[in-house]
């Protein structure tokens, strides 16, 4: 009898475990696809050989321009450079009606967060594949993933569920953003970063 | 992982910090028309929600506040000023950053800001306890703009949400752009012309002076030491790092803050 | 028709009476709930609290239930800890008041701030220097230990005592008791000391700032030793009240004498010390602010006779008579004078909270007032109600007083 | 395990996954989550971010001209701020300018034509096509057989305003209204004084010694906004302008001038005469001249100026005033003397009066100006300067400008108001008798259903500010003539009614075909700027640069339209006639100035001492705004329209509390008021803010306070005495 009330209780916590670890995480992320499959490595490899900052540029008030509006994918892809359905799909939905393509940003930070690209590109001259790693060497863009509940990115977050221990560069969180500043010996208040 | 460790700073900025700075203020009251443009403009600058009708002198969200003050005495040898009161930005134990229970408000080491984050905040209302200025300030309300307002929102102030305290910091974004700005010049020092508050930026008579205290060439530095400068309620020792100046005695008698005195002022 | 869950022995109203009784209450609660729930879905506008008050009726409330509240550590920490057994007697009914003193307390926060769903923030990212902070630990863990110390009454219960595992968790509990115990007095210390540190460290207030012992203003000592001093007195007026209302003995006359002699005991020391800080405050503090303290007594309704009131008319005189006259007086008198030592502490918690905002702090400042909305006054009433309702249910179907069954049978 | 699953073994499956949930991410996460969601709520609006720029342009909000820099982020404006070294504004610019960028989203915006209809007291607004409206207008317009034709322009000598005057010309009953007061100057007063010149006048603030002010703002609205602060600015100077301020509340300006004169209301005509007294019989004044001009009186009335100043000794005065007669002495004395003994008629610097308008009758106002003359303060560097006035834009016969207190009463038909702010605030009374009895027509063209547009039967709203181009002539009171040109930053909406559109639809249906030839305002505004290009005289502040440089650097018209048209400004530093053509103007205190017993009687009146005494007050225009509302409650700066400022021990003698409500009462009706205890008041008088009702931001009262001061027919409105008792 009580044997199978054990049974009952260790079922219970089986089945809350499993759905806890394995259904879960994929139930609280909502994938979105991007408008056109991009591939920065046609565009950084050396037969067209651009650099980062040909494309995502800085005002001259410091400001950084973020991805490049529609205007600068016109001023090369005027008429077709390749083959690719999606370039075809650019010049057709995009350059021709001059529409600015709605990307889907990954690194897309909550609105109470302030970065300057400039200060830590510029001053502290960190390379951009430092946060951003490996993207611009990518052939093609993945879903982005967003939580249901708050609306945040995955890249931002980390796909850990629980940030305890936060592990740096699994994201761009609060705590990856300070465990460098720390390691560099940045002395950090909360307004340096928060707005 | 990997790439985190291979991090390079080949940094042209060889120290890693800024050069340590203390903001402050000195308001002339002599020169304060009383004209509401600091008002308006830190309200405009800051995203500040229109008060919603309910609101009340003592529920609206004025990060500056202009209080009109006379001496006390009747008509006719009453003699009034407009005192315009934001954060003090408290150098010495701040009041609201020791009481804030999750580290909500904090004093920036290398500007002496004192930086209140609304997303950290849990509205307790502590902090405005604390604070003998009234310069902080609760979202009472949802904030909400008549139609189509939001478009004319500052992208580089986040709005603030219910239930959250806010308050003046002089308007640190503009530090902010202000550093991008000498970044992308490989400078690390800001060129202080590019970083006015708004309200400091917006007022006709020019009745307020920003600068950096601890740069000595700087025309704050001097005016703080000048004999008519003073700061309210000195006498608590929270070294504020707003004066005020005014040629009137019984102004500069305000920095005495003796309750019991005769010529009790009104607000 | 609930007899099968009344304990043993013990008489109780008929169930329909109970209803009747129960009924009101319930419908306060209902209205209180209301209220919190406008509160929550529409904010603090709902309150009359404002950028110049922003702590109103619902500190003072917090503030003053954990006061009273003080009864459960305390007689917990006299029984466990210094095996003063007579208090056996009113143990249990001192874990559920102060039980309900917590929770309550912790549900009115919740209310109050203006992000509840953050609030764990303060546990996450705490700021240790903050006297909030401390509050906040100490209450919610006293908050686990009061829960703990409540479990076994429940499990006594007539019903539940049937299922058999339960019974053997209940008995290792009480074994552990005394561990809680200790725990909770610790625990209460703090918080209780820290709500008045929560307004003495507060520089910029120099009505309410006091100098420190350590890191801690001498308000936080004089706020445990006046929460040690009221709680006491607090049971003495539940108890009497509980026995008035259900028209039964249940603690012997000794117990309420013993209660009293102690609350007085611990009153004049705590007047005399309040004595002390005040003309420290005096002569000290404020001078060094060039600030004098009758500034601050000046402004109507708060005149010096609040100062008075508090240390004379509701400190010194109750202490006096429990002191002298715990012995001699009819229970009736001490009854009456506990409600006095109960009425001092609301009064200094009061002083504390609406009078320290309501006192200008600039040169050219208003002195302020302001009222509480329906809204707060229904929350606070949601409190008493839900307190009411918990006591009478655990009154009806949990032995609270042991002596009970022997005094109602001769 | 015979039997199936019991109820204790469901609550141990739950007991377990409780456990187990404990273990699992899912409350941890939860919790995180929904605090992460409580810091970004969907519904708390966030800013659009992108490349951000800025455009220049003028600010017409009101009539003071200040350049305005435009902080947008991609085409949207997102701040406002003055342009630095801007020769008008001298880089401030108001609350009201700095909030101008909201104005297009004002609740109170009406985004197309409407008709008002009104049913027993409530009003209700029903929108009507652009067509409908139109039609509407020219079919009143055609039916008006008697009664005229007027439009009220908030701002004449815009080009506009010039396109309004020709259409009105083509027109046989067509009438151009313009705000009574200039400035503190009436626009006839100037003509008396200067004769029959294209002139206006200005004050010359800069280069004063003393500011003899009655209830004038000089320190915190007057002129323009560069020349004010620029004399608070340098407050703490050695050779610092002086300001006088006689006024019987303690004013902005009262607060911050170095001397405060409290008069008793109603006595300060008198206490200007008691001043020219003092002048006089002290030989203070150029007496040569004084003989000459103004002491031989064909008028009959052998009454003359000086013997008007005999009659106000200072002794006679003081007790009236309630100045003591040393005081005023001491005062006229101040006003004359220089720094240094032998002040060279080079460095001599005069003294000037300044007045409020609105609150002075006709005649106490030429009693100033009479003083102003007096000073020798007319014509000369640092004194009233005659300015030389823009040039036509337009061309041909155009119709008159009449004061709106010239308009014969019963008079007119059909009214449009121009959407444009006046700098000047009046009872919706004045324009209200003005009508004829049956059915009159009014048609607002404000792009907001607020102030006098309430009580339009049409609204054909034009575009808003920052929507619509507009220009900016010289401001009433600045020293020298300038000219700047608003350029729209935002698209205006489909749907809104160019004002030139309306006048031209009308015209073209009234057959009278002025208005059709009239072209477009941007061709209106090359014309001026030609004109003004061919005068080759003035300054041109470049915007874009912040530089000024003189007009004959300009090499072209066109360039010049570049600049203006960028938030540049052209101003002129040379006086519109010389000073020694002056001289006649003491005539005016005797041969060309009849009728002294008017000034008698104007200077005599006073409101006795029995009673108390209602004084409208109106500060700036960035202080009484019609629209602004943001800084409302928020901040305890400004004076709701609604509210009326009392001593508390007048007050408390009339059992009135502080914060309560109160009904105001005076010849002229009743007004519901909010109490004020003010020490600043004069005991015996009551202060009512002239400015909108306090509500939220969505509505924006009507300024009713006005309503109930006496309105005479030579002035807008009056102190007058009243009642006050709580509601």
């Amino acid at each position: 009898m009580a044997d199978h009330g054990k049974v009952m209780f260790f079922l219970g916590a089986a089945v809350i475990l499993a759905f806890g670890w394995v259904v879960f995480p994929y139930v609280i992320y909502k994938p979105v696809n991007q408008p056109i499959q991009f591939s920065h490595f046609t565009h950084t490899s050396d037969n067209v050989g651009l650099k980062c900052e040909n494309c995502h540029t800085f005002d001259k008030d410091g400001r950084f321009d973020g991805i490049p509006k529609i205007e600068k994918c016109r001023s090369c892809h005027l008429k077709p450079l390749g083959i690719s359905g999606d370039e075809e799909k650019l010049e057709r939905n995009y350059i021709n009606p001059g529409l600015e393509i709605p990307w889907v940003i990954y690194s897309k930070q909550p609105q109470n967060v302030f970065f300057s690209h400039a200060t830590h590109v510029k001053l502290a001259g960190i390379d951009c594949q430092t946060c951003h790693f490996g993207q611009a060497y990518t052939r093609s863009l993945r879903p982005a993933y967003f939580s249901r509940i708050s609306g945040y990115s995955i890249d931002i977050f980390g796909k850990d569920l629980l940030d305890f221990p936060s592990t740096p560069s699994s994201g761009m969180r609060m705590a990856d953003c300070s465990s460098c500043h720390h390691r560099q010996g940045v002395k950090e208040s909360c307004i340096d970063c928060h707005k | 992982m990997a790439n985190y460790e291979s991090r390079n700073f080949s940094g042209i900025a060889e120290e890693t910090n800024y050069r340590k700075s203390r903001y402050g203020m000195v308001i002339d009251v002599d020169r304060c028309t009383g004209c509401g443009a600091c008002v308006v403009a830190c309200a405009v600058e800051n995203n500040v929600a229109p008060a919603p009708p309910a609101a009340t002198d003592r529920t609206g969200i004025t990060p500056i506040r202009v209080y009109k003050v006379d001496n006390g005495l009747p008509f006719p040898d009453i003699r009034s000023v407009f005192f315009p009161i934001t954060c003090q930005q408290c150098e010495h134990h701040t009041p609201c950053v020791s009481v804030c229970p999750q580290n909500a408000v904090a004093l920036d080491e290398s500007t002496g800001i004192v930086g209140q984050i609304p997303v950290r905040c849990l509205g307790c209302r502590y902090c405005i306890v604390a604070c003998p200025y009234h310069a902080r300030y609760f979202n009472w309300w949802d904030p909400t703009w008549p139609a189509g307002m939001e478009k004319t929102l500052n992208p580089d102030v986040s709005p603030r949400m219910r239930g959250v305290v806010e308050k003046c910091n002089f308007c640190f974004h503009r530090l902010q752009a202000a550093r991008s700005k000498a970044a992308i010049e490989g400078k690390k020092d800001i060129d202080p012309a590019d970083y006015v508050p708004a309200c400091v930026a917006a007022c006709p008579t020019q009745a307020m002076t920003f600068g950096d205290l601890l740069d000595e060439n700087s025309g704050i530095s001097r005016l703080a030491k000048n004999a008519n400068s003073f700061r309210l309620l000195e006498n608590l020792g929270t070294e504020p790092k707003i004066y005020y100046r005014s040629d009137q005695e019984w102004v500069k008698r305000l920095a005495e803050n003796d309750l019991t005195e005769k010529e009790k002022p009104n607000g | 028709m609930d007899s099968h869950l009344i304990a043993r022995g013990l008489k109780r109203a008929p169930f329909r009476k109970f209803l009747m009784w129960v009924f009101p209450w319930t419908f306060m609660l209902l209205i209180g709930s209301y209220a919190i729930y406008l509160v929550l879905s529409q904010g603090l506008n709902q309150t009359n609290m404002d950028n110049r008050f922003a702590f109103g009726l619902w500190i003072f409330l917090d503030l003053s239930i954990i006061a009273l509240g003080a009864g459960a550590f305390f007689t917990g920490f006299l029984l466990y800890i210094l095996k003063r057994h007579e208090f056996k007697a009113v143990i249990n009914s001192a874990v559920v008041i102060g039980f309900i003193c917590y929770s309550g307390a912790i549900l009115v926060l919740m209310v109050d701030v203006g992000q509840p769903l953050r609030a764990w923030f303060t546990f996450w990212h705490p700021n240790v220097h903050s006297m909030l902070t401390e509050v906040t630990f100490c209450i919610t863990c006293y908050l686990a230990v009061l829960a703990i110390e409540y479990a076994p009454l429940i499990l006594k219960n007539r019903k539940l005592k049937e299922i058999p595992s339960l019974l053997i968790f209940e008995f290792q509990l009480h074994k552990l008791m005394p561990i809680f115990a200790g725990v909770g007095t610790f625990l209460s210390f703090f918080h209780q000391g820290s709500l008045g540190g929560l307004y003495g460290v507060l520089q910029g207030r120099p009505f309410a700032y006091r100098e420190g012992i350590a890191i801690w203003p001498t308000t936080f000592f004089l706020f445990i030793i006046s929460a040690a001093a009221s709680g006491p007195s607090f049971i003495i007026l539940t108890t009497w009240l509980v026995s008035k209302i259900s028209k039964k003995p249940l603690v012997k006359g000794d117990v309420f004498r013993l209660l009293a002699e102690i609350s007085g005991a611990l009153l004049i020391f705590y007047v005399l010390l309040k004595s002390v800080d005040t003309i420290n405050w005096i002569d000290r503090t404020l001078p060094s602010y060039n600030l004098s303290a009758m500034a601050y007594y000046l402004s109507e309704p708060f005149g010096i006779w609040i100062l008075f009131a508090e240390i004379i008319l509701f400190g010194l005189i109750p202490a006096l008579v429990f002191l002298f006259g715990s012995k001699k007086l009819s229970l009736g008198l001490l009854v009456l004078n506990a409600m006095m030592v109960c009425c001092g502490i609301l009064l200094n918690r009061f002083v504390m909270t609406i009078q320290t905002l309501a006192l200008p702090t600039l040169p050219f400042d208003k002195f302020m007032l302001y009222t509480p909305s329906w809204q707060e006054i229904a929350t606070f009433t949601f409190v008493i109600a839900y307190g009411v309702l918990i006591y009478s249910f655990s009154f009806r179907y949990l032995k609270l007083f042991p002596q009970e069954m022997e005094l109602s049978n001769d | 395990m015979a039997k199936g699953i019991t109820r204790r073994d469901l609550l141990k499956l739950i007991g377990g996954s409780a456990v187990g949930l404990m273990l699992t991410p899912i409350p941890w996460k939860v919790l995180d989550e929904t605090a992460k969601w409580s810091q970004n709520w969907s519904w708390t609006p966030v800013p659009r971010n992108g490349k951000v720029n800025f455009k220049h342009t003028t600010c017409y909000l009101c009539p003071m001209s200040c350049g305005a820099r435009v902080r947008c982020v991609e085409d949207q404006p997102v701040s406002l701020m003055g342009i630095p070294n801007h020769p008008i504004s001298g880089g401030g610019l108001c609350a009201i300018g700095l909030g101008g960028h909201l104005l297009p989203y004002h609740p109170s915006r009406l985004l197309q034509p409407h008709r008002v209809a009104r049913e027993n007291g409530r009003i209700k607004i029903v929108p009507i096509s652009r067509e409908e409206s139109l039609s509407a207008v020219t079919e009143a317009i055609l039916s008006s057989k008697q009664g005229s034709i007027a439009i009220l322009d908030g701002q004449p000598k815009r080009a506009i305003s010039f396109a309004y005057r020709k259409f009105l010309a083509g027109l046989t009953n067509g009438v151009y209204i313009v705000p009574p007061i200039d400035a503190g100057v009436p626009a006839e007063l100037t003509l008396r004084v200067l004769g029959e010149r294209n002139l206006s006048i200005g004050f010359d603030m800069e280069n004063t010694r003393t500011i003899l002010s009655f209830g004038a703002p000089v320190l915190d609205g007057w002129g323009t906004l560069g020349q004010f602060s620029k004399i608070v600015r340098n407050r703490t100077g050695n050779n610092k302008l002086k300001v006088i301020q006689v006024e019987s509340i303690h004013s902005r300006t009262a607060q911050l001038a170095d001397q405060w004169v409290p008069v008793k209301p109603g006595t300060e005509a008198a206490f200007a005469l008691a001043i020219a007294n003092v002048l006089i019989n002290e030989k203070l004044c150029d007496a040569q001249k004084l003989r000459t001009h103004s002491t031989d009186f064909d008028n009959g009335s052998g009454h003359s100026f000086l013997d008007l100043a005999e009659k106000f000794s200072p002794a006679s005065v003081a007790e009236r005033s309630g100045i003591s007669e040393d005081k005023i002495v001491g005062i006229a004395r101040e006003l004359v003397s220089q720094p240094g003994a032998d002040a060279s008629p080079a460095r001599k610097k005069p003294s000037l009066v300044a007045f409020g308008g609105a609150t002075f009758s006709r005649d106490e106002q030429i009693i100033f100006m009479d003083l102003n003359i007096l000073l020798g303060a007319i014509g000369t560097k640092g004194g009233l300067i005659p300015r030389t006035e823009l040039p036509d834009p337009i061309g041909g016969r155009l119709t008159e400008e009449t004061p709106l207190t010239d308009v014969p009463d019963h008079s007119v038909r059909v009214l449009i108001l121009d959407g444009a702010e006046s700098g000047t605030l009046f009872p919706w009374q004045m324009l209200e008798q003005k009508f004829v009895p049956n059915s009159p027509v009014v048609v607002s063209l404000s792009p907001y259903f607020s102030g006098i547009a309430l009580h339009a039967d049409y609204l054909i709203p034009s575009p808003s500010y920052l929507e619509s181009c507009n220009d900016s002539p010289t401001p009433a009171g600045a020293p020298t003539a300038s000219y700047s040109i608003s350029t729209p930053i935002l698209p205006a909406p489909k749907t809104v009614v160019e004002p030139l559109d309306v006048i031209r639809r009308i015209s073209a249906a009234t057959h009278s075909n002025s208005g059709n030839e009239i072209q477009p305002l941007k061709e209106l505004f090359k014309n001026r700027i030609e004109k003004i290009f061919k005068q080759r005289r003035g300054f041109v502040f470049d915007a874009s640069t912040g530089e000024t440089v003189k007009l004959t650097t300009i090499y072209s018209s066109g360039q010049l339209m570049k600049i203006l048209s960028d938030g540049g400004c052209w101003y002129d530093k040379e006086f519109g006639v010389r000073s020694s053509e002056f001289g006649v103007l003491y005539s005016f205190l005797g041969r060309d100035n009849h009728g002294f017993e008017k000034l008698l009687a104007a200077a005599d009146h006073h409101l006795g001492d029995s009673g108390l005494v209602l004084l409208p007050y109106a500060a700036n225009v960035g202080q009484s705004h019609q629209l602004m509302t943001k800084v409302y409650r928020e901040s305890n700066l400004r004076e709701p329209g609604n509210e009326a400022s009392i001593n508390p021990e007048t007050a408390n003698k009339l059992e009135l509390i502080d914060g309560g409500s109160a009904v105001v009462k005076t010849g002229n009706g009743i007004s519901k008021v909010k109490v004020k205890f003010d020490r600043g008041i004069m005991p015996g008088a009551i202060q009512v803010a002239v400015g909108p009702i306090v509500t939220g931001y969505a509505e924006t009262g009507e300024q009713n306070i006005l309503e109930v001061c006496k309105i005479s027919n030579d002035s807008t409105w009056r102190i007058t005495k009243a009642e006050i008792f709580p509601a």
